[in-house]
């Protein structure tokens, strides 16, 4: 019943369809070591065959690389360093952006003036760049990736919750809250944050969404992981010097996944904003 | 009109912290970790270290920090770049001015594709009927996730190496030097324009096709979605329903709600510049785009710390310049707004 | 009868399961006649109103009735004879915030040649434009306001010029859903005198939405009183007043306070109006009727008729 | 009479920045004086209406009184406290939070969507020191019940949506009385209630009153104001131009606004004065008429009306009006001819 | 004369050049990387070259030469005809400006006049005199390189001019440079060599490989040049085109930390020596486009001594090297822990592969365990000099064409600090003094083969692979070839239609 509700009301079917593909690819990255036919670098076809990559075939249903690496195991381990580089990417973008577009927007002031101007500089600025600058000096590295990443979409939290909190300070809400008594502390935590926590929620589905482009952009640089640790990005990076001859293979597949997971968490955000604005008559 | 040019004014000024803000992130970045121009280039050749000395010297590097940082500053207030640190006596600029126009004409062609996209399926999204609708709707969802490399290739693959067309569209760089341009603004449109160059235009028209596309794609996901959002509310609003109740036709209604519609995106339109930058780069990669993405990628492996400082300053203005044009547009478009 | 409604029934989509907004309702207006419809909020009066021109929301379906115009029933003409035919040429409507209908990027003088253009009620956009400017100085707006823009004006005018669209193409009907529900006792009282000046230049047939019972005494004809998606009680403004029908009515009135009358609290109606979704049965006021019985609670309540076309649904009508 | 508040010549003026220019460097084009001189004073247990046209200053009044906004000059005297010069920190320090409870307009607007209803109550007596923990809930609920919540262990759990519009502003009216306060500012606590449960509203704000508690109570609404307060005081852009016992203002104005007012107001009874005429609209803030403010739109202007600003009148029994040529007694039922 | 060599260049077809390469500097003062310096050497000549058949050095802007006091002395007579592309005849005085030029500019390259030579001076218009800092046996191959080739009078003599076209007196004159995109070569009419076979050359950047590649497919360009990736190459060798492979002087080495552990222990080196198996490399990671190496001396360079085939043999010796781990105290249970570095881009994309399967190769010994880690080049070669890396992949382009240049920057512990090996060995240092000023070829041979064979006894260098060249041609082209220097000699490109 729950379910047929959820279904039922607009975005439900997007943030289903989100939820279950980016649950999907956190199972693949759980269970990888289960999952995977084979490991990321087990040369998996005969010597002889391992100078070229070899077709899709019953035993490696996506191929092989030309290092003899089966690219389905590939991608099944693959999605590890994705699904950690996002999340511990989102955990620490939020952690820095949310209380400072609390703090910010609600009180205001100068220090709210100077911390909008950086961090609108910052969003301004392309993400992909600013995320490639960092790594590349950091050096290829999960926590690295994670870091690069935070740099980026750090702005983006804050300014949609102090864009959000400015909003709600407008309202007539917060008139009552101050006459109430409350002390500010409290009307951050135990008003504003619930209130802000829904948008956080959406900025959540459709920064990972953009997260993982960035982070795929960068691992296409090879500044995530070291080769031959198995990561989209990277697999499309060499996959891709292939294509030409023939070998579509290690092309499509790390494209596909990347993409799919990235509309998980596009059609998760997206979904959830419809669900939050048009409640109108539910 | 005195007001909008001392809102002009201000908002140029306004660019300057914001350009400050980005050099100083890039400056610290860049030299808080290890990595040397000098040893970059000649790290590995057998150059004596007496000579490495010398070249560090030259370029300033053995300076204090903060000298450097306020050195370069100030050589930027009267629009010196500095020299590039990895190709001696080559000022950043010249290499800022030869790869813009091609950022530039790609950041136009994409965006205009873009927008055509954007607004076709935003439209379809919300007026389009079964099967057009959910795809409107899914691309506008979705389509930014499209990882630009990859659908790149894969337009690549389907024009270009196996072309389903009965011809086939040039897959890198922004011309064929057999046509013979004489380069006049670095603008390879306009040039061939005004030298009356036919065979060039189509050649440049040609070379921009792919990677426009590819940018357009992406970009018009996100347009769509506005359009789409966007244009529902303003097709609920009071103002539709007026011209509902006085039975204006559907289509002429679509046209004054899209007019409605565009307001609030213009001025999204200013952000995704930035977007559009940065997809860029990921396209100039792809397609042998020689743009000021590729450039600043190049320069980050060289460490080339006064090309980089000098691109991200640059870019950082341009976004600044960008927004502002977005904002005067906005008053064109909405007689309600007063600078 | 310029409108004539019959047995119409009209119900809302939603998640929750159908929701009748309109339970066979019937009402008839005449030429130059001024009708007011009340009652609580949600009682179904706005879409009552707007299914005349055929403007109700997507989710909406006309399940049952008929609603004449001009001798046309609207609910069989396909979108494009309505848009032609009905909307602004036989019905002009003005919104709940009238001012808000207008387009903020379009001249106001402009947006009303554009309706006459597109009905052929003029054939060059100087010719609609001098309608248009017409239409302006009807509602007492200065003709040269047609090259404004909205947010040149001021809150009144762009009222007066959301009125003179409505008005432009100078329709039979004018349906107003609460057109001043949002403004102040003063601006009230002269949108209404326009009103009432449109009716008599134009012979005009009103349809005013409002839950002030008051306003609609003081302005109208005649009064229909809605109550949970039926008429509760229709008829001469003045007979509803002085002696109502339907205790749902005598409730309405005793919980409206009259500077002018006397000086008591008003009494509250208790409870609050019921679930759409799945109304009380029987009489749907029986609730909150202090004199609801068990018969009122199983069965549809009967009309009761009046010489002077007043109708009531009520088993237990009140008497003078 | 021992006065709870005394207001004097309070003045509000809210900076008004007309270009987006002026915005950003914060700098006011003009000023809306949105309160310009206004002197009221509520005694201990007594019930004031503020009356007056949209945009007359009566919620800006309302929000200076419980300390949203800082008054541009004038005093507050809140049993002896300036309350005027208070920072938001004092408020609280002082306890008068608790003293001065404010309802507002929307209670689905003002109360927290997120938080059960008897939470928000809770927490309100908690931050004011007035019970903590399981007597605070306890009282939460008493308060609950008090305004006729009922079951109130039930009500306590639910969210504002879960509620009635005429429920959830018993809530907001059961969180300011659970405080005890010695004065409630109700701003239009009605307006978005269904008529047929507004007496119900009211009938709370009477009750409080009878325990002691002053009431000023914010209003469209004449007739109301005329039924439930002892005083009503009429607000025309920024000033009081008439005050007295709600009975004489209402029935029996001396001022022409006032009489405008009311005769504009519909009614049901069968003899009702005919309706005052006044002219145009209620002029912007930023431009107050000189003189009498209210010349412009005044059936009984005179030449002396445009260059004077009226001094205040005081009758007996402490009627006050600013008109230079007041309506005599009964005057209401004799409007001007307008020529 | 533009006009000119317009004319000209309407009649001979056009060549059109595909590369993943660019254009830096136009400018010899500061350009230093290969394919400058290969546009460089077609627009410019020098006064030696390579012949292209025999490999050796023949005078080109110089009819003849003499070394003096022992090799310390050296002087050059010039030919009369030499002129630039405008007509402006080069003599020995503008020899000496364009030298004492790079000296003055003090860029890049500079040090490959600095490091040797003392002074230059012109004695007549035909007649240039070199004096050294001391004697050099291979300055010949020095003064091949490009900082010794003569500009254009216009080229100011103390600042750089990275942009300018006035170029040289070689075949080719620069007719337009679009940095980034393109470089239009038309013949030197005034040229006093051979004329080119082409009537104008086109250089295209390319930004991948695989854009290279298809725009040779689609016909967009007529010579594919460097560098495709071996998978392209292979395939299209499949598909038909015409591959033009030749040697090459390029080689792939690891960098071996000799003073700090676990690599400090000899037996450790060798031990990882032994376990290569350079075939596999070859063929896995490069499809068969590089060859096995072993020694830093490339084969086909005289002097080369395949050190590391002697004494470790042909493919993997994993006997060997657990045989020398276990020597050591390394076992199952205790195994030898490294740490390998690469960088991902410098050296194309087969980098990763490349480490990859080093990997593999050392755990198959079973008494290895690998970690791979990899860094930006412009932060890659800080560490690296730092002396961070334990192991790391590197690669090396000679500056000059002997084997001093493959051996010295390694192994001379003055000149050798730059791979952070920290390898100092007296017996090398000597050994590689005495070559250096030695002018006899036998002698200096017999010298180095001594060092390559020390140089396989304390690995502090793995010699992996040795690169080979590839021009891919498109349908009509009929011949190219490619000079000793590994450059495309562009004169020589014959297309028809
Ligand atoms: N688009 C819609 N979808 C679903 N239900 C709707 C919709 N519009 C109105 N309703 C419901 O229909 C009922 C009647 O609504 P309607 O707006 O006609 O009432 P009303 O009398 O005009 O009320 P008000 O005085 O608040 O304007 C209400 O219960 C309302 O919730
Ligand atoms: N934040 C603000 N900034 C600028 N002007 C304001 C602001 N708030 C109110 N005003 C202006 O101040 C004047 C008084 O406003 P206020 O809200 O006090 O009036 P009101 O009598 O409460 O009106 P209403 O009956 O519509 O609620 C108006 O002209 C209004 O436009
Ligand atoms: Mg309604
Ligand atoms: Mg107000």
């Amino acid at each position: 019943m729950a379910k047929q509700a959820i279904l039922a009301r607009p975005g439900g079917l997007m943030v289903t369809a989100g939820l279950s593909i980016i649950l999907f690819y956190v199972a693949l990255a759980v269970l990888a070591p289960i999952l995977a036919p084979y490991g990321p670098t087990e040369v998996s076809v005969p010597k002889e065959l391992a100078g070229r990559p070899q077709p899709p075939s019953p035993e490696h249903p996506f191929g092989t690389n030309e290092l003899g690496y089966d690219v389905l195991s590939r991608i099944v381990w693959g999605s590890r360093v994705v699904v950690q580089v996002v999340a511990l990417s989102a955990v620490l973008s939020m952690a820095v952006g949310v209380p400072l577009g609390l703090v910010s927007g609600y009180y205001g002031g100068p220090v709210d003036r100077v911390l909008s101007l950086v961090m609108d500089s910052v969003y301004a600025f392309p993400g992909i760049l600013l995320a490639i600058a960092v790594a590349s000096v950091l050096g290829p590295s999960v926590g690295n990736a994670a870091i690069s990443l935070m740099v980026v979409y750090v702005p983006t939290y804050f300014r949609m919750v102090r864009a959000r909190v400015l909003e709600l300070k407008a309202r007539p809400l917060m008139e009552s809250l101050w006459t109430a008594g409350l002390p500010d502390h409290w009307i951050i935590l135990k008003h504003i944050l619930p209130n802000v926590a829904p948008t956080i929620l959406v900025v959540f589905g459709l920064a990972s969404a953009d997260a993982i482009l960035t982070e795929a952009g960068l691992s296409f640089f090879g500044l995530v992981v070291v080769y031959p640790e198995a990561d989209w990005g990277l697999d499309l990076y060499y996959g891709k010097n292939w294509l030409l001859s023939g070998a579509w293979w290690l092309t499509l597949f790390p494209g596909l996944a990347i993409t799919s997971f990235a509309a998980g968490f596009a059609l998760l955000g997206e979904g959830l904003a419809r669900m939050m604005g048009e409640e109108r008559w539910s | 009109m005195g007001s909008l040019a001392r809102y002009i004014a201000l908002r140029a000024a306004l660019i300057v912290p914001s350009v400050l803000i980005l050099y100083t992130i890039v400056f610290v970045v860049l030299r808080v970790i290890p990595g040397d121009p000098v040893l970059a280039v000649l790290g590995t050749k057998s150059v004596p270290p007496e000579e490495l000395e010398r070249i560090r010297e030259r370029l300033g590097l053995d300076k204090p920090l903060y000298q450097q940082y306020i050195e370069y500053l100030m050589g930027v207030l009267r629009l010196d770049f500095g020299e590039s640190m990895v190709y001696t006596g080559r000022p950043v600029w010249n290499d800022i001015a030869d790869r813009f126009p091609a950022t530039l004409e790609l950041a136009v062609f994409g965006f205009l594709a873009s927008v055509v996209l954007g607004l076709a399926s935003g439209v379809a999204a919300v007026k389009g009927r079964g099967p057009i609708r959910a795809l409107a709707n899914f691309y506008a969802v979705t389509g930014y996730t499209l990882f630009i490399p990859w659908i790149g290739l894969i337009l690549i693959y389907v024009f270009a190496v196996n072309p389903i067309l009965p011809f086939r569209l040039p897959v890198g760089g922004r011309i064929s030097p057999e046509v013979g341009l004489r380069e006049v603004t670095g603008l390879y449109i306009v040039d061939s324009i005004i030298t009356g160059n036919i065979p060039a235009l189509i050649d440049v028209l040609a070379h921009l096709v792919l990677p426009s596309v590819t940018l357009g794609i992406v970009l018009g996901s996100a347009y769509a979605r506005l359009v789409r959002s966007h244009l529902r509310e303003v097709l609920a609003s009071e103002i539709v329903a007026g011209y509902r109740a006085r039975g204006i036709p559907e289509i002429l209604l679509l046209r004054h709600a899209l007019r409605n519609t565009m307001v609030p995106i213009v001025t999204y339109m200013g952000l995704q510049f930035a977007i559009l930058l940065g997809g860029a780069v990921l396209t100039e990669t792809t397609f042998s785009w020689p743009g000021l993405g590729t450039l600043l990628l190049e320069r980050i492996e060289l460490r080339d710390y006064t090309a980089i400082q000098g691109v991200v300053i640059f870019f950082a203005f341009m976004i600044g310049l960008v927004s502002l044009v977005v904002d005067v547009i906005y008053a064109l478009l909405d007689p309600r707004i007063r600078y | 009868m310029v409108l004539k409604i019959d047995g119409l029934i009209i119900e809302y989509r939603t998640l929750r399961g159908p929701l009748k907004a309109v339970d066979g309702v019937s009402l008839a207006i005449g030429r130059g006649e001024w009708v007011s419809v009340v009652g609580e909020s949600g009682s179904g009066k706005t879409t009552l109103a707007l299914s005349i021109p055929r403007l109700l929301p997507a989710n909406a379906t006309i399940v049952g009735g008929t609603i004449e115009i001009e001798g046309v029933d609207v609910t069989r003409l396909g979108e494009d004879e309505l848009r032609r035919r009905v909307r602004g040429r036989l019905v002009g409507v003005v919104f709940q915030e009238p001012g808000a209908t207008l387009d903020p990027l379009r001249r106001v003088g402009d947006q009303i040649a554009e309706a006459l253009m597109v009905h052929g009620l003029a054939s060059t956009k100087e010719e609609a434009l001098r309608l248009a400017g017409d239409a302006l100085e009807k509602v007492g707006v200065p003709r040269e306001r047609v090259s404004s823009y909205p947010f040149q004006l001021s809150g009144g005018q762009r009222q007066r010029v959301a009125i003179a669209a409505a008005i432009a193409l100078e329709p039979k009907l004018l349906v107003a859903d609460e057109p001043t529900t949002a403004l102040d006792v003063v601006v009230q009282s002269r949108i209404m005198d326009l009103l009432d000046k449109l009716r008599d230049d134009m012979d005009l047939s009103i349809l005013l939405v409002t839950h002030d019972i008051a306003l609609a005494a003081e302005r109208s004809d005649r009064i229909a009183v809605m109550y949970a998606g039926k008429l509760a009680e229709e008829g001469p403004a003045g007979e509803i007043v002085i002696g109502p029908l339907h205790p749902y009515t005598r409730g309405l009135l005793d919980a409206t306070p009259d500077l002018w009358g006397e000086r008591r609290k008003p009494k509250p109606i208790p409870g609050s109006p019921p679930d759409l979704r799945n109304p009380p049965s029987g009489c749907r006021f029986h609730p909150r009727c202090p004199l609801a019985t068990s018969e009122c609670k199983e069965r549809e309540p009967p009309e009761v008729r009046e010489s002077s076309g007043r109708r009531a649904y009520c088993f237990h009508p009140l008497t003078r | 009479m021992h006065q709870l508040l005394t207001i004097e010549d309070l003045k509000v003026y809210y900076p008004v920045y007309g270009s987006i220019a002026s915005r950003i460097l914060g700098k006011p084009t003009a000023y809306v004086k949105a309160v310009d001189g206004v002197s009221l004073a509520i005694g201990r247990g007594e019930w004031v209406s503020v009356v007056g046209e949209s945009g007359s200053g009566k919620t800006t009044l309302a929000k200076a009184i419980v300390g949203l906004l800082k008054p541009t000059a004038g005093t507050i005297l809140f049993d002896g406290i300036d309350v005027a010069r208070l920072s938001r920190r004092d408020w609280r320090r002082r306890g008068l939070r608790r003293r001065i409870q404010l309802v507002q307009q929307d209670p689905l607007e003002s109360l927290d969507p997120m938080m059960p209803v008897g939470e928000q109550i809770r927490e309100a007596l908690e931050a004011n020191g007035v019970a903590r923990g399981g007597e605070a809930r306890r009282k939460a609920l008493e308060a609950l019940e008090d305004v006729g919540l009922t079951p109130p262990e039930e009500m306590y759990k639910r969210r504002p949506r879960q509620l009635s519009g005429g429920q959830r502003q018993r809530v907001a009216i059961a969180r300011a009385l659970a405080l005890e306060p010695d004065l409630i500012v109700a701003d239009e606590p009605v307006s978005m209630i269904d008529v047929s449960l507004r007496a119900s509203i009211l009938d709370l704000l009477d009750k409080a009153r009878r325990r002691g508690t002053s009431v000023l109570m914010i209003t469209h609404d004449i007739a109301t104001a005329w039924i439930y307060s002892d005083r009503i005081a009429v607000m025309y852009l920024g000033k009081i131009v008439e005050e007295g016992s709600s009975n004489s203002v209402a029935r029996d104005p001396r001022h022409p606004y006032t009489a405008a007012l009311v005769t504009s107001v519909p009614s049901l009874a069968s003899r009702k004065p005919p309706k005052w005429p006044v002219e145009g609209e209620v002029p912007s803030g930023l431009r107050i008429p000189g003189g009498c403010r209210f010349h412009p739109r005044c059936p009984l202007a005179t030449s002396e009306c445009k260059e004077r600003e009226p001094a205040e009148t005081v009758e007996n029994g402490g009627r006050r009006y600013r008109c230079i040529h007041p309506l005599p007694p009964g005057g209401v039922w004799k409007p001007p001819r307008r020529g | 004369f533009a006009g000119q060599g317009g004319e000209q260049a309407a009649q001979a077809p056009t060549v059109v050049i595909g590369v993943t390469d660019s254009v830096t500097e136009l400018d010899p003062a500061t350009s230093y990387d290969f394919f400058t310096w290969e546009v460089l050497s077609n627009v410019m000549a020098g006064l030696v070259t390579y012949d292209p058949d025999t490999g050796e050095i023949v005078g080109d802007l110089a009819t003849g030469w003499e070394a003096r006091e022992g090799g310390k002395v050296w002087v050059f007579t010039l030919r009369p005809d030499a002129k630039f592309a405008d007509g402006t005849p080069c003599t020995a005085q503008d020899v000496v400006r364009s030298i004492k030029r790079v000296m003055t500019i003090g860029g890049d390259p500079s040090w490959l006049v600095t490091e040797f030579v003392e002074d230059v001076r012109a004695i007549d218009d035909y007649t240039v005199e070199f004096r050294l800092k001391q004697p050099v046996g291979y300055f010949l191959a020095v003064v091949a390189t490009i900082p010794y080739h003569p500009v254009h009078p216009n080229y100011p003599d103390n600042e750089p001019a990275p942009d300018a076209t006035w170029g040289g007196c070689g075949p080719y004159k620069i007719s337009e440079f679009k940095r980034g995109e393109y470089i239009v070569l038309e013949p030197n009419p005034y040229y006093y060599g051979e004329k080119p076979k082409n009537g104008k050359v086109i250089i295209k950047f390319y930004e991948s490989s695989q854009a290279l590649r298809a725009a040779l497919e689609a016909g967009d360009i007529d010579v594919a040049w460097r560098t495709l990736n071996p998978a392209d190459i292979r395939d299209l060798q499949d598909r038909g085109y015409n591959v033009k492979e030749a040697p090459g002087l390029f080689i792939r080495y690891i960098v071996v930390k000799v003073d700090a552990p676990p690599t400090d222990r000899k037996e450790v080196r060798q031990a990882l020596a032994a376990a290569i198996d350079r075939q596999e490399l070859a063929d896995r990671v490069f499809q068969g486009t590089m060859e096995p190496l072993y020694s830093m001396v490339p084969s086909g360079l005289w002097a080369h001594y395949p050190a590391f085939k002697d004494k470790y043999g042909e493919g993997a010796n994993i006997d060997l090297a657990v045989q020398l781990l276990r020597s050591v105290g390394y076992d199952e249970n205790n195994k030898l822990k490294v740490e390998l570095w690469y960088t991902p881009t410098h050296y194309g994309d087969t980098e990763a592969q490349l480490a990859a399967v080093i990997k593999e190769q050392w755990e198959a010994t079973g008494l290895i365990e690998v970690t791979l880690k990899s860094s930006e080049w412009g932060q890659y070669v800080e560490q690296l000099s730092q002396g961070q890396f334990m192991l790391s992949l590197l690669g090396w382009y000679p500056d000059y064409l002997d084997p001093d240049n493959f051996l010295t920057p390694f192994l001379l512990s003055t000149a050798n600090t730059w791979t952070g090996t920290g390898y100092v060995n007296p017996q090398v240092d000597e050994l590689l003094q005495q070559a250096m000023t030695e002018t006899d070829q036998e002698t200096r041979a017999q010298l180095y083969k001594q060092v390559q064979e020390i140089l396989a006894e304390d690995v502090p260098y793995i010699p992996l692979l040795q690169g080979k060249l590839y021009v891919v041609l498109g349908p009509n082209v009929v011949n190219v070839e490619i000079s000793p220097l590994q450059f495309l000699i562009y004169s020589s490109i014959e297309v028809t239609g």
